[in-house]
């Protein structure tokens, strides 16, 4: 049947139909001793103190692209957020809002995509939901997250002047790789699409002090930059010729007029640590998974009157402000 | 004067003569299914379901040419929701909307004027379905597309007549001893309308409402009329229906539609069976040929034609509830929330 | 397709009038049947298909009484 | 600016937009000492044992109703799934999915419904993201939630032959008056959408020993019933005289053809009681906030070959099956 | 031979007499303030922006007609992305889009041919700005369409030259000592068009590319210039710029469109500082008279006009940064990627 | 708006060419221009301005030498 194929206004009915949607997908997928009771709530043994808990959706399109798909993104993004506050990840949400149409067998490897992420990242998913609108096939996906802080949390607000600025690749590549769909160029730039626990995990086995620590995504560093400098009352200052960019991706930004600083990534973590610290974390970041890009690229004073400045490459001084106006639609 | 009570222990004690009664309309089955009639029945009174769903006897070639126009760029069609899950040949409406066809539902014909009033830029296609019940309201539509000049609504017709398909009925299918008639497409065209079966086939009609009681009295009418050989048409719905029915009504499907052959899924093509918009008002039209169907691949196996025509119950079929469930229906009998396979299926499971 | 339920009439308006159903009122198209404000009608499909004659209580209760007039 | 007033892909940008629509929405209405903070994940302090964690998705139209609106519905649906796995709600996160062209004065009051309803309820909002897609001003939002369970969780596989089921209230309220918005049919109906903490927190108190409980949602009591019995491998004997379905939803469902036992609900639950418990646990479900019209309306049994059977008014037996098909769409 | 480090050192300590120098292309604003150039130079040289920024001198009622097109059900509008946000009287595109309007972004004005041809039954609109850096895209577009037989894409134009607006500030603006002349717009004029405005206004032209590098030489060479009395024509963009320009692709424009008079903002109305669609072509053009525009509403207080013609920076202006920033734009300044408001915003904050 | 790129040509196929730059490869009209395979073109709005007639590394070291050929 071809019924079988394609997403109707059925499989968002709560009866029958969502209920084989959920047997054959779903359950198939994320089969696990909390999901598989299927009641209202996951019920989650936890050990008392403190745990980190975050959401986000995901609306990118197109949903299958170099380096990833939605589904890995909708994974990754939420337990990223959960490592820059210091914690280990363990449980996941998921909450499909499908259009009719969405082809079936996409719903489906977006959901093995998922399935595998969540595994390779030792976390499970244990509580879910989905939804149909009308509309052109499409997909949307929420997850939310909650992990266990086992150590001091990080804040932005431990920052301090003196610090060192490490970012943990080279960006703007998830950004480029979706537009580079989008408006039809090809190259093999590739989303830096990844779950970052190694690193983090090995920064705090080798008992480096993180301070702040944030994944770098929507509205590309220079936005995050701002927030941290805001937060933590100091002035971040960067310098343009030490913030890897690849060169494919450089090429592709000037096509389109577009900075690297504001373009988002998907596997970009920033991490404050003393200076003292900067060059031992560097180089545990580079030995680690998704780190080999890694570079200091910025130190934090004490305020000046503005949140973040760059030393650009012949020398001249300016300041780097947030993201303004429209990013380009849908790339996370 | 008897009482429910009574009726209810008559029928469930009955060991007369086994008795085959067919309830024509897809409301009565429904009514039937959700009161649990069947379990206050003796085994000798065995009820079946008639060809009383319009969704059901719509044939493949239908939905194909409304699937056409949903997925043309130029045309929206405009249909109740029970037909929207109807298998084509290629694809159902549903289907034809998930791939990015236009179809939108409408609860009343009527809708389709202010839709194409407020939409002048889109044209629209009535997926125009129904008996008698439902035809007036396609004629009052008529009425207002021309009062107002709307020109963006056409009507692809399946709509058909139940007096033909009852006298077809009686030809084809002899062991059906007695008939529970319609109530509201008798409210339209009348009671008298039975009178030249009942005396033609010698079979009793009675015309019933739609509570379980107004079924049970019904069932009780046409057993004791089989017992004592009679074959009458008796009306036990007199708060709506009347001998002569709804004249203005029936005025009002004469001044826009003409009787015209047609086919039945199951059946096939019958004379003089289903109604066409008149040839005056063409510009609302849109032609289809009649002609005899195959059985399309996609409803292979399926026996809707049987279970319309009472020959068998909708279990009697091997895809009941394994090929064919409401979520995937084979047949239009599983689609609609009047056909006997989707009735008995949510059910009986 | 065929559901069609009895309300009551509140409101005329020419071919138009208002159908009261236990509190959901619907506009729908009376033109087919003689009516004044306070009759119930039968309502199907967007207009009303014949004038009730009795309300749903009374109609069960004569139901015995039209099947000893037939029987 | 006609620009404030309409939601644009700006504002899903990540940087000043995004920030602006967070500062003058989000972060004034649902402000507390956790989202405050915001940083990429809250911090959230845990006693040990167990919680419950769910998620679901809200899709209604119209967003506006009677008796509500999309974002009190999703705070009381998940509230409401913590309720009854027997949780404590305390802890939400929202992800708000908007289209272009979304009324900003309707967000916001969008907004100020789900913080006056989380207030109410005792929980706090602590996580949040915000997405725009193109469209035609639609909303999307998830939510997800965190409730401590204090003692024995609920459990489906709890219920035994015997026991009692108790519905809190009329069916079909919600459903019935979403369907009459978009049918242009008037009448008062509103929608039962409500947190129903007091009800089950007053069971609690009175140590009545609750075996399972279901808030009855998309698919109906119909659809819910089914499951518990199969979960419980049990057979549930509904009796239809005594099921609460309010007169004008009565006459609604008439009209359109719909059956209240498959419609949804958004403040109604079931609850699954032992015999003896079962006058009591229904009298304290009638003093409780939103209970008025429970009643006793099946009773459990050994498992027969089918799940859920109906007694009918006339004394006809059938089975009652999840819904099937196509439901009505967009409803929660 | 001068390196770039004496350069630099020159620059920074020059205490000559105050000069001003004008960037006309709003891609070089965009290097001088993304590379901190400001900062490298001595507080006596000033640099000011000039009209070179497509968007930013573009009429509201240009606008207007777009948001017009937009919200019609008829039409698509196929604009770039810079173009979505400027305030027109009553809204911006991006607004008519919220508002459900159609309006597509385009990287190249190529695209609308594949369009048109994907979508015939759809009517489009192309909101086509630009220099002489975009005019051919347009020519080659038409020559595309004509070709194809493609009837569904007209174009709005609002078509400049840039010539005719630096005579016109060399006229009126006398206290700009010398200007950087734009790289891509001259590789297709050629570097020869200034030479004539260098002689009759005795002002040094500096034809720079799009590095750091290049600026801070044209800067160089044009204080130089100044402080040698000198009033040349300097090519420092040899790779890509000639003196002629490249002649095919003026001979294409020539072919489609035809040298008008043209509203800019902030300017008025120049004589033959505007392109249109020639009359043969008409079946291919939107027409729209020209006209002088009062300061909209929607824009009251902007002083977009005095920024583009170099008369005061972004920051004098009292709403920048206040009621005027790039996610609540007044003027078109502050929307453009190239309009100095809005670099100078997302800059100096 | 008058953002342009050079890149080089890897492929010609009438009026249109496929540029590469740096790896990201763009459908381009170069009928405004004359080039072959291997030669560089900047392209602005999808077509091809000019001909590139030295890279950027050369370019930015004969500026110098540009600048004083014109002081
Ligand atoms: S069960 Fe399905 S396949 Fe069988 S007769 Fe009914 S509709 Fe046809
Ligand atoms: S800051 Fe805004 S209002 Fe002021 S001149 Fe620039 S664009 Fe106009
Ligand atoms: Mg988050
Ligand atoms: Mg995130
Ligand atoms: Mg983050
Ligand atoms: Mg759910
Ligand atoms: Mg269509
Ligand atoms: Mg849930
Ligand atoms: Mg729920
Ligand atoms: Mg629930
Ligand atoms: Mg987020
Ligand atoms: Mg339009």
């Amino acid at each position: 049947m071809g019924n079988s194929q394609k997403i109707t206004m059925a499989h968002g009915s709560g009866g029958s139909a969502t209920r084989k949607l959920i047997q054959d997908l779903f359950h198939k997928y994320f089969q696990n001793d909390v999901l598989d009771k299927m009641e209202d709530a996951a019920v989650l043994d936890i050990p008392s103190g403190k745990i980190a808990y975050t959401t986000d959706s995901f609306v990118v399109t197109p949903i299958f692209f170099q380096g990833g798909d939605i589904g890995k993104l909708a994974v990754c993004g939420t337990l990223n957020d959960l490592l820059v506050m210091g914690a280990e990840p363990k449980y996941l949400s998921v909450g499909f809002i499908l259009e009719e149409g969405m082809d079936i067998r996409d719903l489906e490897e977006i959901i093995k995509s998922m399935a595998l992420t969540a595994e390779e990242s030792g976390v499970k998913i244990v509580a879910g939901d989905t939804k149909v609108i009308e509309g052109s096939g499409g997909i949307y996906i929420n997850t939310s997250g909650i992990g266990l802080i086992n150590h001091k949390p990080f804040h932005t607000s431990n920052v301090k002047p003196g610090d060192a600025v490490i970012v943990s690749g080279s960006l703007g590549n998830h950004h480029a790789c979706i537009l580079s769909h989008r408006m039809n160029i090809k190259n093999t730039i590739s989303s830096d699409c990844a779950y970052l626990g190694e690193m983090v995990q090995n920064l705090i086995k080798a008992n480096i002090e993180i301070k702040a620590m944030r994944d770098v995504t929507r509205g590309g560093l220079a936005t995050v930059l701002n927030e941290i400098a805001e937060s933590s009352n100091t002035t971040i200052n960067l310098k343009e010729g030490s913030i890897p960019v690849d060169p494919e991706v450089k090429s592709f930004c000037d096509i389109l007029g577009l900075d690297p600083l504001y373009m988002a990534n998907e596997g970009k973590i920033v991490c404050f640590v003393s200076r003292e610290d900067a060059e031992k974390a560097l180089s545990i970041i580079k030995n680690s998974r998704f780190g080999e890009k890694a570079a200091i690229i910025a130190e934090v004073s004490e305020r000046e009157n503005v949140a973040v400045t760059v030393t650009t490459r012949i020398g001249g001084k300016r300041i780097l402000n947030v993201l303004q106006g429209e990013g380009l639609p849908r790339i996370c | 004067m008897i009482n429910l009570e009574e009726i209810k222990s008559f029928l469930l004690d009955y060991s007369g003569p086994e008795i085959k009664l067919m309830e024509v309309c897809g409301t009565h089955t429904s009514t039937i299914v959700k009161s649990g009639i069947r379990s206050l029945l003796s085994k000798n009174i065995k009820l079946v379901s008639g060809p009383g769903c319009p969704v059901c006897v719509t044939g493949s070639r239908y939905i194909d040419e409304a699937v056409n126009f949903a997925l043309s760029k130029d045309y929206t069609v405009l249909s109740f929701g029970d037909l929207l899950r109807v298998p084509g040949n290629e694809m159902s409406l549903s289907e034809a909307k998930a791939l990015g066809g236009s179809v939108e539902i409408i609860y009343s014909p009527m809708e389709a004027a202010e839709k194409a009033i407020n939409n002048p830029e889109k044209n629209f296609v009535l997926a125009a379905v129904g008996f008698e019940t439902t035809i007036p309201a396609y004629a009052l539509l008529l009425d207002n597309l021309i009062e107002l000049k709307i020109s963006n609504v056409k009507l692809l017709t399946s709509l058909k007549s139940i007096g033909p398909a009852l006298d077809w009925l009686c030809e084809n299918e002899s062991d059906i001893d007695g008939f529970i008639a319609p109530g509201h497409v008798t409210s339209v065209t009348g009671a008298s309308v039975y009178r030249h079966l009942a005396e033609k086939y010698r079979k009793p009609f009675t015309v019933a409402g739609f509570e379980a009681e107004h079924i049970l009295v019904a069932i009780y009418d046409l057993v004791m009329q089989i017992a004592n050989g009679r074959y009458e048409v008796h009306n036990l719905y007199k708060s709506i229906v009347s001998d002569k029915g709804n004249e203005k009504a029936m005025e009002i499907i004469g001044k826009y539609f003409e009787l015209s052959s047609s086919y039945w899924r199951g059946i096939g093509i019958i004379d003089c069976s289903g109604y066409t918009v008149r040839e005056n008002y063409r510009h609302y039209r849109i032609e289809i040929p009649v002609r005899e169907e195959e059985i399309s691949n996609k409803s292979k196996g399926c026996r809707c034609g049987e279970v319309i025509t009472g020959k068998i119950e909708p279990y009697e079929c091997t895809l009941f509830g394994k090929g064919c469930t409401p979520a995937n229906p084979v047949g239009p009998c599983m689609v609609s929330q009047e056909g006997t396979c989707g009735i008995y299926y949510s059910m009986y499971g | 397709m065929c559901v069609a339920v009895p309300g009551k009439v509140i409101e005329l308006n020419g071919k138009m009038g208002k159908v009261d159903f236990n509190g959901n009122i619907v506009e729908v198209n009376v033109s087919l049947v003689d009516v004044e404000v306070g009759s119930y009608v039968l309502v199907h499909a967007g207009y009303a298909v014949e004038v009730v004659k009795r309300e749903l209580a009374e109609e069960l209760s004569n139901l015995f009484a039209d099947l000893e007039d037939v029987l």
